[in-house]
């Protein structure tokens, strides 16, 4: 048979492996810092579940994250997001268990506009996703700031079951995420959504041409990046048993969300990437602040080192492509 | 439960304190204490070497840094202290609850230390933190009886009086005065701001504005400047010092005399205050404050009884008369001088002196 | 009050359809803040009004004018804010109290801002990590160096000589009164930026590798050198900002935060295309004078705080949706 | 009497600076090939993607099965059965086959993707093209070859078992065995009674599957059959002149000089064992199907994707470029086949786009408007020679027409006077006019010394403006001919039907 091209042999696809690599590493640093500083106590799966645990937030707002970002979009209002659904939950539940459901849907269904302002935003007036979930994120803040001061409240003790209690020995925080997790890799791999998500991400002509509703594909994906930011506040809220209006600045759940995300594999300008990349970006954080702890770095070379993590780790896969970035 | 930061009982209380005279030792009130409430510790008592523990909500501002400096002198002046292990949540209440976890599980503690970045926050984890090992909490409070002592000065109140009473002592009624805070919703600072302005509406002072300033020197002096621009402002209340300055170069800039004014023990402001003779006190949150867990933590190891369930402790101003105890040029601009460390090792080099 | 401002945006651009020769609409809208702003408080027309308001601007509008470099160019610079913070940290630290140190010092910063921006553009063009992302983690990186660097808090003041270009004013001048060194800056290298990005070969270069890095490269433009001197020009802007904000308000650990986002967005707001290919110099000044004339009003007004922040971000939305739109109108898909 | 599965009436279409259909009126009848025929230009991608929804018309109607439809998304078109294989690829590189061809309309099983089933669907419309053995449905897209990418495409939409298949260039990529199944195909969906438009350049396409033609001519309909004329009647109607005077008179052996560029043995990921020889004063045409190599062949001597081996000099020197920048240095231009992703500043003005290259290569602090090798003036001087038609050179190029765009570049790289000009697909897009503008520039550069390598798709445009012909094939130069050879022997090398000497 006669081909008339060169057939190009299937790639070794390295940023395949990436984010597994990359965990890989942190694990074993985990590990060597713990044997050398004979901390074994820092090996159980007791500690596994506690570095687990440590990043129950923002591993459920990186699950949101993701969908904006495969879809080729950002969503930069996730942090005051999760502030305000702290803030909101906590004032409507006010101590009173039978609260917890109204507050649970007013705060889901907060989520839910928001999510769906950005999509109008992104979509209909064509704004960059930057400048639109910016915009948005201003917003937020300004509504929770001038409500400040009469909001109090705190969530009841029952709701914190959500943050603190535990089934078969494993937090139900962290049996929530898992969940999230597996129903969100359910979605972008056995869902004709799902697949739309990357059919978009990966270029929105092409997904037009071929009959799939891209303005309702953003929509969709920044709802669930907002309803997840908004159960990310719940969790804050019934963690923390009270919302605070900067609760979701101060622990930057916007920048690093994102950086999580990416360094997971997902490529800023959508279309490629998946859910177990979050995963292990999550957990490689949960990681790096478990070996800071454990070495007693201080609190300022931890940023240091933490920003150079944050660059290197997505030059990892960044250097090996062709594509020009800016 | 509604917040309250306006409560008439805790208001007069504080201000009793103030005037009150504290037990312990004179000139070193970081052991000093009001009342006589005493812990029982016995139960807690433990063989040396000790590891202490401390879960700091941050080092994120010029007080946390000097505060956070005086401890790790103090821990220096105990042979029976053998690690702190300091741990930093990076002003992330959701981090710290995890920093006080990694603490129980690594089962190195002694004594746990505890600094919450909030109060309602980090109750549970400092009730869980009671169960296994005997927990010390100080500056901001938590929700909870358990810790074995809460170490912290009279109070937010309290602040807010001593520079309401200043104010409305030093400026004719209907004088205008400029409320200068940081930013709204931090109990501490809520209640410094409420108890200054009972204490103008008392005495018929006319508040011309309440702004927030994000600890921002230029934003301070952003607003100050318009304000002069509008009108004049005869005297300048602050929740907190560290603006201070920026807020009276306003006025320089401007050609006009300096206002009477409220700040706090940084040195720049006191310097200031030395050199231009300005009408002014400097309320202070002492920073000595940050050693007392550590002396706190050593009795309790061993067993003694220290003030608890709570352990208040002297909250001075700096007045006219007491400004030149406190000024000192060789200390870093941002320097708390009422930090009660002029005699630990390694003063000033530690705390950035010369 | 924030309706008319809005309007004000759009009434000259539909009136004009695109006939007349294009004036960005963002000197209508400063021009019509300008007039509000008077209006609600007559002393502005004196000239410590209008001076005080300059200088308070310059550093943010000096900022805008390095950041549209960036943005031009088709990246964001996300680390100016730590550059200003370290600037000022960095100095105090250096200063030493010793005001004779100044000569130095403000080289040094340059220097330092230099090496920020030469591996912003290295890590962005060699190692191909978005800009987003590099200059996210230089941003945290940097406001680590500068807090290690200090210990957590500044370890000396900053001397009179250094505050000279953000803090004092030149007094006896005719008609003006007095001219502040901040403004002066802001002038100078106002110009030089103008001069570089729109009369020299790397601004036009800077629009075609923010327009089409492809083609770019294709014609033969050097494109990580280009890339690179415009993250530096970034850097340096935000040393020069940091020196004024230093000089203006004195030393402090929170000075900075914030500024990178309020850059962009004055860059925004001068009709600045994000992802590059259009930009310029002096709209993105003017940009961060209505930023801060803006703020200035609604504290005239006497507006609490959150809706500062609401207005703000319905403003940032309000300039791209308007942008786009007389886009599509001009022409073009 | 049957009706038609789809009527387009009187339909008009303009870009930005551009009218790309004029009141063209077309139809195609259920069970027909319906032809449709023009230059690169004259709008049939566009009268397409207005069927498609891809467009929304300005002016006309679209009749489908007899009711007026106004299509504003694609999907309404799928649903209303028409499936289209676009010009350009429509693939996502990233993805799978078998998620490619089912693109938004995935199988389901309650209410998830069948994976099994998508797979096992796909891998049966793949064998429809006997090339079910070599695509595997779960390989992701980027690691196939051009034509097999096409080959998803094509079963892309026909797994639709739509009413009306549009076809626009389907075979552009394919070999003639892979033709030949294609043709096949054609017969089988048109038995079973689907209405099928085929846009093709090559008249033996048109001979052999075609029931009638419509020839598209600058956006109006120019000639409709209702049967298949002879090819030179399509190519009147297609030109509307005759060919004669529309190409540049050849070289005539004095103009013909040095050995510019030389390529000895080079060769890299995707070509083998390159040499040959072009020579001041002459336009060397380089012929080939989709992916033979030409434009890699042209972008390895620009250094854009060097070669690994072999030698190369340009004039003399040693020439193996590994960045455009340093080609261009020394003497070479190139300009690209995709003039809107690797040509075009877009956002930026006529003039700006002249003097891009001339300020790359001068000082980043030079004024922008006075390089040494053009000032402002002397380029709008260029422009104007040219014939770049604008409202104003500094007005924003993306408002141009493609012939104008194309001479901007052309400008762009006269103003440096390069020893060796490459021009990818010079008239991609072009209308005639320009077309011949361009070939006649072309001319006169090669009259002047430089030496041209063009690269184009379009064989007659080969034949009729290169003074020499080299084919290439799967990465190696396979044949070379002088002028005047005729279009089915260079099409037989290119597809290597059958060997040709050189
Ligand atoms: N999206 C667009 N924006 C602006 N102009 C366009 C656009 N698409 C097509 N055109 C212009 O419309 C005209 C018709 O283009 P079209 O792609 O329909 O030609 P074609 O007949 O398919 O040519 P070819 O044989 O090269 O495929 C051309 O002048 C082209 O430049
Ligand atoms: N199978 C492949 N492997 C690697 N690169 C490829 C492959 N196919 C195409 N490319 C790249 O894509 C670009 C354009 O491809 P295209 O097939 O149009 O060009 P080409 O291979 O030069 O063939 P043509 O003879 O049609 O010009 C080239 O830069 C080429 O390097
Ligand atoms: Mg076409
Ligand atoms: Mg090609």
């Amino acid at each position: 048979m006669n081909t008339a091209t060169l057939t190009k042999r299937p790639a070794w696809r390295m940023e395949r492996y990436a984010p597994a690599l990359l965990l890989a590493a942190a694990l074993a640093i985990y590990i060597a810092i713990a044997l050398s500083l004979g901390h074994t106590r820092f090996l159980t799966p007791e500690a596994a579940v506690s570095i687990l645990n440590r990043s129950i937030a923002l591993g459920i707002t990186a699950v949101g994250q993701t969908f904006a970002i495969l879809v080729g979009s950002i969503d930069l209002s996730v942090a005051h997001l999760i502030s305000a659904s702290a803030v909101v939950s906590s004032a409507i539940m006010n101590g009173d268990p039978a609260m917890m459901v109204p507050a649970v849907l007013a705060v889901l269904l907060m989520g839910a506009v928001v999510g769906t302002l950005n999509g109008l935003l992104i979509t209909k007036l064509e704004v960059n996703p930057l400048i639109a979930t910016l915009g948005m994120a201003l917003i937020i803040q300004g509504c929770l700031a001038s409500f400040h001061g009469r909001f109090g409240g705190s969530v009841p003790d029952a709701f914190q079951y959500f943050a603190y209690g535990e089934v078969l020995g494993l937090p139900v925080s962290l049996i929530v995420l898992a969940l999230l997790v597996l129903a969100a890799w359910a979605v972008l791999r056995f869902t004709r959504f799902g697949s739309n998500i990357y059919s978009v991400g990966g270029n929105r002509d092409t997904a037009r041409a071929a009959g799939i509703k891209t303005a309702r594909v953003v929509m969709a994906s920044h709802i669930i990046c907002s309803l997840c930011a908004s159960l990310a506040g719940l969790y804050l809220a019934s963690r923390l048993k009270s919302g605070s209006p900067w609760i979701g600045t101060e622990g930057a759940y916007d920048l690093e969300s994102i950086a999580v995300v990416v360094i997971g594999g997902t490529i800023l300008s959508g279309g490629k990437g998946g859910i177990w990349g979050t995963v292990a970006g999550v957990i490689i954080f949960s990681l790096i602040d478990s070996i800071f702890n454990l070495a007693g770095v201080d609190a300022f070379a931890k940023q240091v080192m933490r920003g150079i993590i944050i660059v290197a780790a997505v030059a990892f896969y960044a250097v090996r492509s062709k594509r020009i970035v800016a | 439960q509604q917040l309250n930061f306006d409560d008439p009982a805790e208001f007069a209380r504080q201000r009793e304190m103030l005037t009150a005279k504290a037990n312990g030792p004179e000139g070193e009130p970081w052991v000093q204490y009001y009342g006589d409430q005493m812990a029982d510790t016995a139960q807690y008592k433990k063989e040396g070497p000790y590891t202490i523990c401390f879960s700091n909500a941050g080092v994120n501002n010029a007080w946390r840094v000097t505060g956070w400096t005086n401890m790790q002198a103090e821990v220096k002046l105990h042979p029976e202290i053998k690690e702190l292990i300091h741990v930093d949540a990076e002003g992330s209440d959701d981090k710290q609850i995890s920093d006080i976890d990694d603490l129980i599980n690594g089962g190195k503690c002694s004594v746990l230390i505890v600094s919450p970045n909030t109060t309602a926050a980090l109750t549970p984890a400092v009730e869980k933190a009671c169960a296994k090992l005997p927990v010390i909490v100080f500056d901001r409070g938590v929700n909870t009886k358990c810790p074995v002592t809460f170490i912290h000065p009279v109070g937010g109140y309290g602040f807010g009086i001593q520079a309401g009473e200043f104010v409305a002592a030093t400026a004719p009624a209907g004088a205008h005065v400029l409320m200068l805070r940081i930013v709204p919703g931090v109990d501490v600072l809520e209640t410094r701001a409420s108890a200054a302005k009972r204490i103008f509406k008392e005495k018929g002072l006319n508040v011309i504005g309440e702004e927030f300033t994000e600890g921002d020197n230029a934003k301070t002096k952003s607003i100050v400047e318009d304000y002069l621009q509008r009108g004049s402002i005869d005297a300048i209340w602050m929740d907190a010092g560290a603006t201070a300055v920026a807020a009276l170069e306003a006025f320089e800039d401007s050609g006009l005399p300096l206002p009477i004014i409220t700040g706090e023990d940084q040195q720049d402001f006191l310097m200031k205050w030395k050199a231009e003779g300005f009408k002014a006190i400097a309320p202070t949150y002492p920073t000595y404050q940050w050693r007392t867990p550590i002396i706190a933590a050593v009795k309790v190891l061993k067993g003694e009884a220290v003030p608890g369930p709570e352990w208040v402790m002297p909250q001075p101003s700096i007045t006219a008369e007491t400004l030149d105890q406190y000024v000192n040029d060789k200390m870093p601009p941002l320097h708390h001088a009422m930090c009660g460390c002029e005699k630990l090792p390694d003063y000033p080099a530690a705390w950035g002196g010369q | 009050m924030i309706q008319e401002t809005v309007g004000s945006a759009k009434a000259p651009g539909a009136a004009r359809g695109g006939r007349l020769p294009k004036i960005n609409p963002v000197f209508f809208v400063l021009a019509a803040l300008l007039v509000a702003i008077t209006l609600s408080n007559p002393n502005f027309v004196e000239p410590t009004g209008y001076m005080n308001f300059l200088k308070r601007a310059a550093p943010l509008a000096i900022l805008a004018a390095g950041q549209i470099y960036v943005i031009v160019s088709g990246g964001f610079d996300l680390s100016v804010g730590s550059v200003i913070t370290l600037t000022v940290v960095g100095s105090s630290v250096l200063l030493n109290n010793n005001a004779d140190a100044t000569w130095w010092v403000i080289p040094v910063m340059y220097a330092v801002g230099l090496a920020v921006g030469v591996v912003n553009g290295l890590v962005v063009s060699y190692l191909r990590v978005p800009s987003l992302i590099a200059t996210l983690g230089m941003m945290i990186t940097l406001n680590g160096a500068a807090f290690m660097w200090s210990s957590g808090s500044p370890r000396g003041y900053l001397p009179e000589t250094f505050r000279f270009f953000g803090r004092t004013n030149i007094q006896g001048i005719p008609l003006i009164q007095f001219l502040p060194v901040a403004l002066l800056v802001l002038i100078v290298v106002g110009l030089c930026l103008f001069w570089l990005m729109h009369r020299t070969n790397l601004g036009r270069l800077l629009h075609a590798i923010g327009d089409n890095p492809r083609a770019a490269q294709m014609s033969g433009v050097p494109l990580e050198r280009v890339r690179i001197i415009a993250f530096v020009i970034s850097s340096l802007s935000a040393v020069t900002a940091g020196i004024l904000l230093g000089g203006f308000a004195g030393v402090s650990t929170d000075v900075g935060v914030g500024y990178e986002l309020q850059a962009i967005t004055a860059c925004v707001i001068g009709g600045a295309q994000l992802l590059g290919g259009r930009g310029s110099v002096p709209a993105s000044i003017a940009g961060a004078l209505t930023l801060t004339a803006i703020f200035t009003l609604l504290n005239f007004i006497g507006l609490p705080k959150p809706v500062r922040d609401v207005v703000q971000g319905v403003i940032l939305i309000v300039a791209v949706v308007l942008a786009t739109y007389r886009r599509n109108r001009a022409g073009g898909t | 009497m049957i009706s038609p599965a789809i009527e387009m009436r009187g339909i008009t279409k303009s870009f930005p600076g551009v009218k790309a259909l004029k009141s063209v009126s077309f139809s195609a009848y259920p069970g027909e090939v319906h032809a449709l025929a023009g230059e690169n230009g004259a709008g049939k991608s566009t009268l397409m993607k207005i069927l498609s929804g891809v467009y929304r018309l300005d002016g006309g109607a679209v009749v489908v099965g007899g009711e007026e439809r106004h299509f504003s998304h694609p999907l309404e078109a799928i649903r209303a059965g028409i499936a289209v294989i676009y010009q350009e690829f429509s693939l996502l590189p990233e993805r799978t086959v078998a998620q490619n061809i089912f693109l938004g309309r995935e199988p389901t099983r309650l209410g998830l993707i069948d994976h099994k089933a998508m797979n096992a669907e796909a891998r049966r419309v793949l064998a429809l093209f006997g090339s079910a053995h070599r695509i595997e449905p779960d390989t992701v897209v980027a690691d196939l070859d051009v034509a097999s990418q096409q080959l998803v495409e094509i079963a892309k939409a026909v797994s639709l078992d739509a009413k009306v298949i549009v076809m626009d260039e389907p075979t552009a990529a394919l070999n003639e065995a892979e033709c030949e199944v294609l043709f096949g195909l054609v017969d089988t969906l048109k038995k079973r009674g689907v209405a099928i438009v085929y846009i093709t350049h090559r008249m033996r396409e048109i001979t052999r599957l075609a029931d009638r033609v419509t020839v598209l001519k600058d956006g109006e309909t120019a000639a409709s059959f209702d049967h298949v004329p002879e090819p030179d009647t399509i190519v009147r109607a297609m030109v509307g002149r005759d060919i004669g005077d529309f190409y540049a008179a050849p070289a005539t052996p004095q103009e013909i000089g040095e050995v510019v560029l030389s390529v000895r043995h080079a060769g890299n990921e995707r070509l083998k064992d390159i040499s040959f020889e072009l020579r001041a004063g002459e336009i060397v045409g380089f012929a080939g199907l989709q992916g033979a190599g030409r434009v890699a062949l042209a972008q390895a001597i620009f250094g854009f994707a060097p070669f690994t081996e072999g030698e190369v000099e340009l004039a003399g020197k040693p020439a193996r470029f590994t960045n455009p920048r340093d080609a261009i240095r020394a003497g070479i231009g190139l300009l690209p086949g995709d003039r809107k992703a690797e040509g075009l500043v877009l956002m930026q003005s006529v003039s700006d786009n002249g003097l891009l290259t001339a300020r790359a290569l001068s000082g980043l602090a030079g004024k922008a408007d006075a390089t040494p090798f053009a000032s402002a003036e002397e380029m709008d001087k260029l422009l104007h020679e040219l014939d770049v038609r604008a409202g104003s050179f500094s007005q924003e190029i993306k408002a141009l027409s493609g012939g104008n765009q194309q001479k901007a570049i052309v400008a762009r790289w006269l103003a440096l006077a390069p020893r060796l000009l490459i021009f990818i697909e010079p008239t991609r897009g072009i209308d005639v006019n320009a077309k011949a503008g361009i070939y006649h520039l072309m001319r006169d550069l090669a009259r002047k010394g430089t030496a041209i390598m063009m690269v184009s798709s379009d064989l007659p445009e080969v034949l009729g403006a290169a003074d020499r012909i080299l084919v290439m094939r799967a990465g190696e130069l396979v044949a070379a001919f002088p002028r005047g050879v005729s279009e089915a022997d260079v099409m037989l090398a290119a597809t290597g039907e059958e060997a040709v000497a050189a």
